[in-house]
């Protein structure tokens, strides 16, 4: 998550799903927990009847955790930061801060260089030519020794605290509801709600999750939330947090090993074109502490990139050959995202994809244009446990999907794999937690697990370099590869590869031997940046150690049933599960919750139900902050260079959007976003296209995938929209009739759904529908063939993470007799 | 069926005899269904569709949340989605499982004519024998809650069994388990009962003042309770009865007609008996015979051979 | 017995199959009369653990297997349901949960390779070298053909752009971990995964 | 079929065997209808080969009964008109009972009695029918309200139990009356039989030297 680490450290979910019971205000906000989340969102009701918490939810459906809600406030898809900056205005106006909190623990002290500046819309620095910012006044006025400078008292005008307020001084409740189409009273309402957890011993906690991030500004959403928590200081705290809901079982686990254009296991980052030499590389990720005595984890980034390295390529990464730094490619743009590739596919630059588990035809912004880019690539790859759309994509299945087979030039490869209960191996659930399975069955017919044909395909590669030589073979034919059976490594194999072992006996400064040549590491303190460890994912080490598999842990034990079970599987980093929880304790180090701390200092060293995640015996009077992987030891409100768009949130309106913003009509929408030509001109008007649609799951089906199972098709069997009552009567659509939705990148025909769960907002004066677009359906499967939602949508992503914008955009509606070919 | 202790049932259908009271019947069992806490997100349904190896058909969107449409025999619990605006003008969805109530005085069970077709368990579960059941669809017309249905394809009537099976291997119903929320819970009809009230009271601090427990009491209450924010309002949930109970049709049909009917039956066979026994057959005289014969003979028309006796025949 | 309130919530919550259920229904009436309630179809099947394959709370759960893994026997899984013992989902599962044996056995769940030459309207069945060594031999080609050494500025860069991979949501850490290392050593950039929808 | 010499046809063949085959399923509707009625009577579903069967067969054989039924109303509904010596006949039915029959009033082929079952049995025959199709759940199980079908199943039980008693006063007198069987069996009556029971009747039949079982009539309509 690009929105929380810039924040506090780290992009993960803070809490435990069951650490949610101990709330006091559940804010469900851009998600749908109960839906997407059913059995995290168990966690809500117990927090409402074990500690008398209130649920308030804000969607622009009154959506099924509506339906459990004490309090309900509509708002327009893509408003959220208005109606959060709201919030912040609320609470700083009224004093409904956690002062010592926010001076001790975030960087409302610090101090702002001489021309930061915002005007209009824009934040100081704007290259209106490249749409980027040049941020280099986004940052501390610094010290001699290079610390941030710091005025306590709030007073100085620079000051983060009083940059802050005169931000959001803006948002009145007048103007977030002319954004946001919220009515006052229940903006007011709700700010009410969550100024009561200001209180030390109060706490609320934030469940979000698409609804936020797929936006053009979805990580400044996830952030106006973020410093909402920090100003109440609802961070670190039991039934507090950000509370980032993952969509899939293993999203984290894959962010977390780093299948990102950009990234690497741990969080590491590719080089640029401009880190010339592995130099210039460590260079940029020193990470200095910005305050006296911080931690600043991320200062052992060299320690974590050699082991990296060696676990990669062995003996064959020294030294000498800056631990082959030039084995790794170098990124010329920012991001390879899909966006980015699709758009490359479409221009004819690129020849073969290889899709493993994913069915971009239908998970992707503007379906035609996926096809239209597949259908120019050479080959294609599949691999799928399920018949996907994608691996058809070539096939005529009619207006869902009008393809011309015979003019794709295209070969596709359908490989069957294995599903998860053919297989071992661990998922990374959204708190972390890191979870071993076991395989219960053998696959159906021929397929094979993606191990294997991943291991298939390098094999082979690997002999064609070794047999016909090539272009740069040297790091395909130095990849450790030692594993036992090498067509198919054991995921044990791969687990403890990526914990990390001794490459030669580690001492301790006295000298006596910690760990043996070759011993599993304990944790990833023991790396070091001199080639004796390696470890493929160094967040992960500690996963499986000399005392075995410890992710397979299966003791629930929850010390005072406080949702922790800290023995329950294994939790990175180091088995922390509660992320920052120095922050549950003040600055004495006593907790601000005395019935349900999580740590605190006993005179001698932290204890508690949790791993401290800070230093075990490190004093409270040392004032080292809380967040430890930040160079400033706290949170930050004010987010420095670490976001494209400006250091703090500011409303700007989607890409497509029926209202003209009205804070600064020059600044329609996020100017630092990245837009494709060809993706503009695709872009509709509120002219032809009146209404804002927002795409979404339903609880009875997960993706692309459960239309091929027969229950999930008969709980929900075909594609509808979802359609307000006063617009289906302007528009004369009978209740479960046929509609045509229409953007201005294709229609799907579709069952509606006439319902009072939607109502027309009030936006700027004018009243504006909103349109639901559940996504499931496809053209294989179970389910009826539908389009698919993603028909519709806009190839436009977030300007720091290019998630696509499919919480918002423009369509148009009517009522037709049926489907056409 | 057949190795069932008579003492493990409280109710047999069609049976003219009553299962003895041997055991005493304190832990009967009852599932909860707190309604507020539902999420409506079907997660019973297809637990409950997977245990029970149902599959029906794939069907359509027809402007509803509730699919299947309706309860069948593929299909033993359902959600059922009501928009509701209330009188202060805000929405609630109101989402109500659907299902058999397992009624302490069963109306399915009543109405049913076949033996041991329809059974109650000691433990208050009310379930379906298939292979006594013969298909009659009596069970329908019986149940005040309009819940089980025939199926087409082997004509037996179908419903929640409550998992028998699982209970009776000490877990709970797979809906139960099932349920992410909580919304669904059981246990003994006592605990699920102080439960409800503590419900009730945490809902009447949030603003329900009319949440209630929903056991009722024209079925002598039933072995799956509902809790409902407005419990005084129950037809609002999609129809669930306001004070369901055994329809006045089927008791009479099922009560008092019973011996009525084969009283008079059984009156109009004696009333024969003993009219024959007293007045005798009505036989032809010889008189009337001649009286005819000369009749006939005034006509020209042959008459009987006296010789053979034609009048003589036994009935 | 004390019923406070959360006392009762936990006795009804977590410990509900243990302490509460033993004592319900057919308790006085011994394991064999409760079979003859209708079989318990899980009376002999295997046990094994797993977690749910779809979204990120990641349930525990129990999957049921016909056959014992005798030589001569093919196992199947027979049901899915939660694991009791899990600390979020304590044996609750989602519709998409309850439903996992269906997308086991999915009809739709690939059985063979397949491929499609170009400009064909439909698959052909291929055998698994067969097409890893045509997908190999598609990509040595392509990266041979244009991989990028050097950029314009000579700096050394080592990047493949013009093969792409997408990496899945629901494979595992392990397969994850093996993917990077093979898709990175070829130099790929345009390497992403389903973290965004 | 040929008839003794001196003997009265009373019922034709064609009649007769419509008369048996109502009275077969009749007696089967009984039996099978019964045994859904009361337990006490549910082994009886034993005769159709068990309950599903019992089930299935039971509103078939009801079809069969409602169209022979049907040619019974054809064949006798002109004889079974309602006339004023009916009246009188009822009066003296404290005679017929007793078997005493002077003071009774001479009636024509079908007596009050017999018009009782007649006229009963073609009201309950339809309303069986109907009643029974609304709860004939293999095809009309979703036709009707349930509520409809409660009603419906009541009125049926009560139908057929009426039909039941009015069967058995149809059939004891059948038993009674001596010489009443044979005319549905044999399908003739001795000439004193019908002079002693339906002497009007007779009377036409000798008058218009019909063999029976009704008098030649030479005019549309008239006798």
């Amino acid at each position: 998550m690009a929105s929380l680490a810039p924040t506090f450290g780290r992009g993960a979910m803070t809490n435990t799903w069951q650490d949610i019971k101990n709330a006091n205000l559940v804010v469900v906000m851009g998600g749908n927990a109960a839906e997407a989340h059913p059995c995290g969102f168990k966690w809500v009701i117990e927090a409402k009847i074990e500690n008398g918490a209130k649920l308030v939810v804000v969607d622009p459906r009154f959506t099924r955790t509506a339906s459990v809600a004490d309090y309900y406030a509509p708002i327009r898809p893509g408003t959220d930061i208005a109606f959060l900056s709201g919030v912040i205005r609320y609470l700083l106006e009224n004093e409904k801060i956690q002062r010592e909190y926010v001076r001790a623990y975030t960087n409302a002290s610090l101090i702002v260089k001489e021309g930061y500046g915002f005007e209009d819309g824009l934040f100081s620095g704007y290259d209106h030519e490249k749409g980027q910012y040049e941020k280099s006044t986004w940052d501390y006025e610094l010290d001699e020794q290079g610390f941030a400078k710091v005025d306590d008292t709030w007073e100085h005008p620079r000051s983060v605290m009083a940059l802050l307020r005169k931000h959001v001084a803006r948002y009145t409740p007048e103007m977030v509801s002319r954004i946001c189409g919220t009515p006052q009273d229940k903006f007011l309402h709700i700010c009410e709600l969550i100024a009561e957890t200001s209180a030390p011993d109060k706490a609320m906690t934030s469940l979000f999750a698409l609804g936020w991030t797929q936006h053009s500004v979805g990580s400044q959403n996830i952030r106006t939330m973020a410093m909402v928590q920090l100003l109440l200081g609802n961070i670190g705290v039991a039934g507090g947090g950000m509370n980032a809901l993952r969509g899939h079982s293993n999203i984290q686990g894959l962010t977390d090993v780093g299948l990102l254009s950009n990234q690497m296991p741990g969080y590491m980052t590719l080089p640029k074109d401009s880190e010339v030499t592995f130099d210039d590389y460590m260079k940029t990720r020193q990470f200095k502490p910005l305050r006296p005595n911080q931690t600043s984890y991320w200062q052992n980034y060299k320690k974590f990139f050699v082991s990296f390295q060696k676990s990669m390529f062995g003996d064959a990464a020294t030294a000498e050959n800056n631990w082959a730094y030039d084995w790794l490619p170098k990124l010329d743009v920012p991001l390879y995202d899909i966006i980015k590739a699709f758009e490359m596919m479409n221009h004819g630059q690129m020849n073969g994809y290889i899709c493993q588990g994913f069915n971009p035809q239908q998970a992707f912004p503007d379906r035609g244009k996926i096809r239209r880019g597949l259908s120019k690539l050479k080959f294609l790859v599949t691999m799928d446990p399920l018949d996907t759309e994608t691996s058809r994509f070539w096939e005529n299945f009619g207006p869902q999907n009008p393809a011309d087979s015979a003019a794709i030039q295209t070969e596709v490869f359908q490989l069957p794999t294995t599903c998860f209960a053919e297989e071992n191996g661990s998922l990374v659930n959204s708190a972390r937690w890191l979870q071993w399975h076991w395989k219960a069955a053998d696959a159906p017919g021929q397929a094979m697990s993606d191990i294997w044909i991943m291991s298939g395909i390098f094999h082979r590669m690997r002999e064609l370099y070794r047999t016909e030589g090539g272009v740069f073979p040297d790091p395909i034919l130095n990849l450790t590869w030692n594993y036992t059976d090498p067509t198919d490594p054991d995921p044990e194999e791969l687990a403890k590869d990526m914990n990390g072992r001794a490459r030669a006996d580690l001492t301790d400064p006295s000298g006596a031997v910690v760990k043996k040549g070759g011993q599993l590491l304990d944790g990833f303190a023991q790396l070091s940046d001199d080639g004796t460890t390696e470890s493929g994912c160094w967040i992960f080490s500690g996963c499986w150690t000399d005392k075995g598999n410890q992710m397979a842990r299966r003791d629930a034990t929850d010390p005072r049933d406080q949702g922790i079970a800290p023995q329950w599987a294994w939790a990175w980093p180091a088995n922390r599960r509660i992320l920052y929880n120095r922050a549950s304790a003040d600055v004495a180090g006593n907790p601000w919750n005395p019935a349900k701390p999580i740590i605190q200092w006993d005179g001698a060293k932290w204890i508690g139900i949790d791993v401290p995640d800070y230093g075990p015996t490190v004093k409270p009077s040392e004032s080292v902050g809380p967040f430890i992987m930040n160079v400033e030891g706290v949170g930050r409100l004010f987010a420095r260079d670490q976001m494209v768009e400006g250091p703090f949130p500011e409303h700007y309106e989607p890409l497509e959007s029926p209202a003209i913003n009205v804070l600064h009509p020059k600044v329609q929408s996020n100017p630092a976003v990245r837009v494709f030509a060809d993706d503009r001109a695709d872009f509709g008007t509120p002219s032809e296209f009146p209404y804002v649609a927002t795409t979404y799951r339903l609880t009875e089906h997960f993706h692309y995938w459960t239309k091929h199972a027969r229950i999930n098709a008969i709980l929900q069997p075909q594609e509808f929209v979802e359609i307000g009552e006063a617009l289906a009567q302007e528009k004369g659509i009978a209740q479960g009739s046929w509609v045509r939705v229409r953007s201005k990148r294709g229609f799907i025909v579709c069952k509606a759904y006439v319902t009072k769960r939607i109502k027309p907002l009030t936006v700027d004066g004018k009243p504006t529908h909103v349109i639901g677009v559940p996504l499931h359906w496809g053209f294989t499967g179970q389910a009826r063939k539908g389009y698919g939602a993603n028909t519709l949508t806009p190839s436009v992503g977030d300007a720091n993470t290019q998630t696509p914008e499919f919480k918002a955009f423009l369509v148009n509606v009517e009522s037709v007799n049926g489907p056409e070919a | 069926m057949s190795n069932l202790q008579s003492q493990d049932y409280i109710r047999i259908s069609a049976t003219t005899v009553t299962p003895p009271a041997a055991r005493s019947w304190e832990d009967q069992v009852a599932k909860l269904i707190d309604v507020t806490r539902c999420i409506g997100c079907k997660a019973c349904q297809a637990a409950c569709m997977e245990w029970n190896n149902l599959r029906d058909e794939v069907g359509f969107f027809e402007g509803t949340y509730d699919n299947p449409l309706d309860l069948d025999p593929h299909t033993w619990t359902l959600m059922r989605f009501t928009e509701y605006e209330n009188p202060k003008g805000d929405l609630e969805w109101l989402i109500r499982k659907d299902g058999c109530m397992h009624c302490e005085d069963p109306g399915c069970l009543n109405a049913c004519p076949a033996p041991g077709a329809i059974v109650q368990y000691a433990n208050g579960i009310v379930d379906f024998i298939s292979e006594n059941c013969i298909g009659c669809g009596y069970c329908v017309k019986g149940c005040p809650f309009n819940i089980p249905r025939i199926s087409q394809a082997d004509h037996k009537s179908y419903k929640c069994t409550l998992c028998s099976d699982r209970v009776a291997a000490s877990l709970e119903p797979a809906c139960v388990k099932a349920c992410p929320t909580g919304a669904i819970m059981f246990g003994s009809k006592k605990d699920m009962t102080d439960w409800a009230g503590e419900r009730v009271i945490d809902l009447k601090s949030r603003g329900f003042e009319n949440a209630g427990l929903y056991d009722p009491p024209g079925v002598d209450g039933t072995h799956v309770m509902y809790v409902l924010h407005h419990a005084d309002k129950p037809s609002i949930y999609a129809g669930l009865p306001d004070q369901p109970k055994i329809s006045s049709t089927v008791e009479f049909w099922k009560g008092l007609l019973k011996p009525l009917a084969l009283g008079s039956i059984a009156f109009g066979v004696v009333a024969g008996f003993v009219h024959w026994i007293t007045a005798g057959p009505n036989e032809v005289q010889p008189e009337d015979e001649a009286e005819a014969n000369h009749l006939l003979a005034s006509k020209g028309r042959p008459t009987a051979d006296p010789s053979r006796s034609i009048a003589e025949e036994t009935p | 017995m004390d019923l406070t309130r959360r006392g009762f919530i936990k006795l009804t919550g977590a410990s509900l199959a243990t302490s509460s259920l033993s004592a319900l229904g057919f308790g006085g009436s011994g394991a064999a009369l409760a079979e003859a309630v209708r079989p318990f179809k899980l009376t002999h099947a295997k046990e094994t653990r797993n977690t749910c394959t779809y979204c990120s709370v990641a349930c525990g759960i129990l999957i049921y297997t016909l056959g014992d893994g005798a030589k001569n026997a093919r196992s199947d899984i027979i049901h899915i349901e939660g694991d009791p013992d899990h600390p979020v989902n304590r044996g609750t599962l989602c519709p998409k949960g309850s439903a996992l044996l269906d997308i086991v056995h999915a009809p739709t769940r690939l059985q063979v390779p397949k491929y499609r030459a170009p400009g064909s309207s439909e698959f052909k069945e291929v055998s698994w070298d067969w097409a890893l060594n045509r997908i190999a031999r598609l990509m040595k080609d392509d990266r041979d053909k244009n991989f990028i050494a050097k950029n314009a500025q000579g700096t050394t860069v080592n990047r493949w752009l013009t093969t792409g991979m997408l990496a899945a949501s629901a494979s595992s850490s392990e397969t994850s971990y093996l993917t990077w290392k093979v898709a990175r050593s070829f130099g790929m950039l345009v390497f992403d995964n389903q973290a965004r929808v | 079929m040929s008839y003794p010499k001196g003997t009265i046809i009373r019922n034709s063949t064609p009649a007769r065997l419509n008369h048996w085959l109502t009275a077969a399923c009749f007696v089967l509707l009984t039996l099978s209808g019964l045994s859904m009625f009361h337990p006490l009577l549910f082994w009886l579903s034993s005769l159709f080969g068990g309950g599903q069967w019992t089930r299935a067969i039971h509103p078939w054989i009801g079809v069969v009964l409602f169209v022979s039924y049907c040619g019974l109303i054809v064949q006798y509904f002109r004889d079974n008109i309602w006339r004023r010596e009916d009246l009188e006949w009822l009066r003296a039915i404290n005679k017929v009972i007793v078997n005493k029959e002077e003071g009774v009033p001479e009636i024509g082929r079908l007596n009050a009695g017999q018009k009782f079952v007649f006229w009963s049995m073609a009201l309950l025959v339809p309303a069986l029918l109907l009643t029974g199709l609304v709860i004939w759940e293999y095809y009309f199980g979703r036709a009707t309200s349930i509520e409809t079908q409660r009603i419906a199943l009541l009125l049926h039980s009560m139908m057929a139990i009426a039909a039941i008693l009015v069967w058995i006063v149809h059939v004891y007198a059948a038993i009674w009356v001596r010489g009443s069987m044979r005319s549905m069996t044999q399908g003739y009556v001795t000439a004193g039989w019908a002079w002693r029971h339906h002497r009007k009747w007779f009377r036409d039949l000798v008058e218009t030297d019909s063999p029976g079982p009704r008098p030649i009539t030479n005019e549309r309509g008239r006798k």
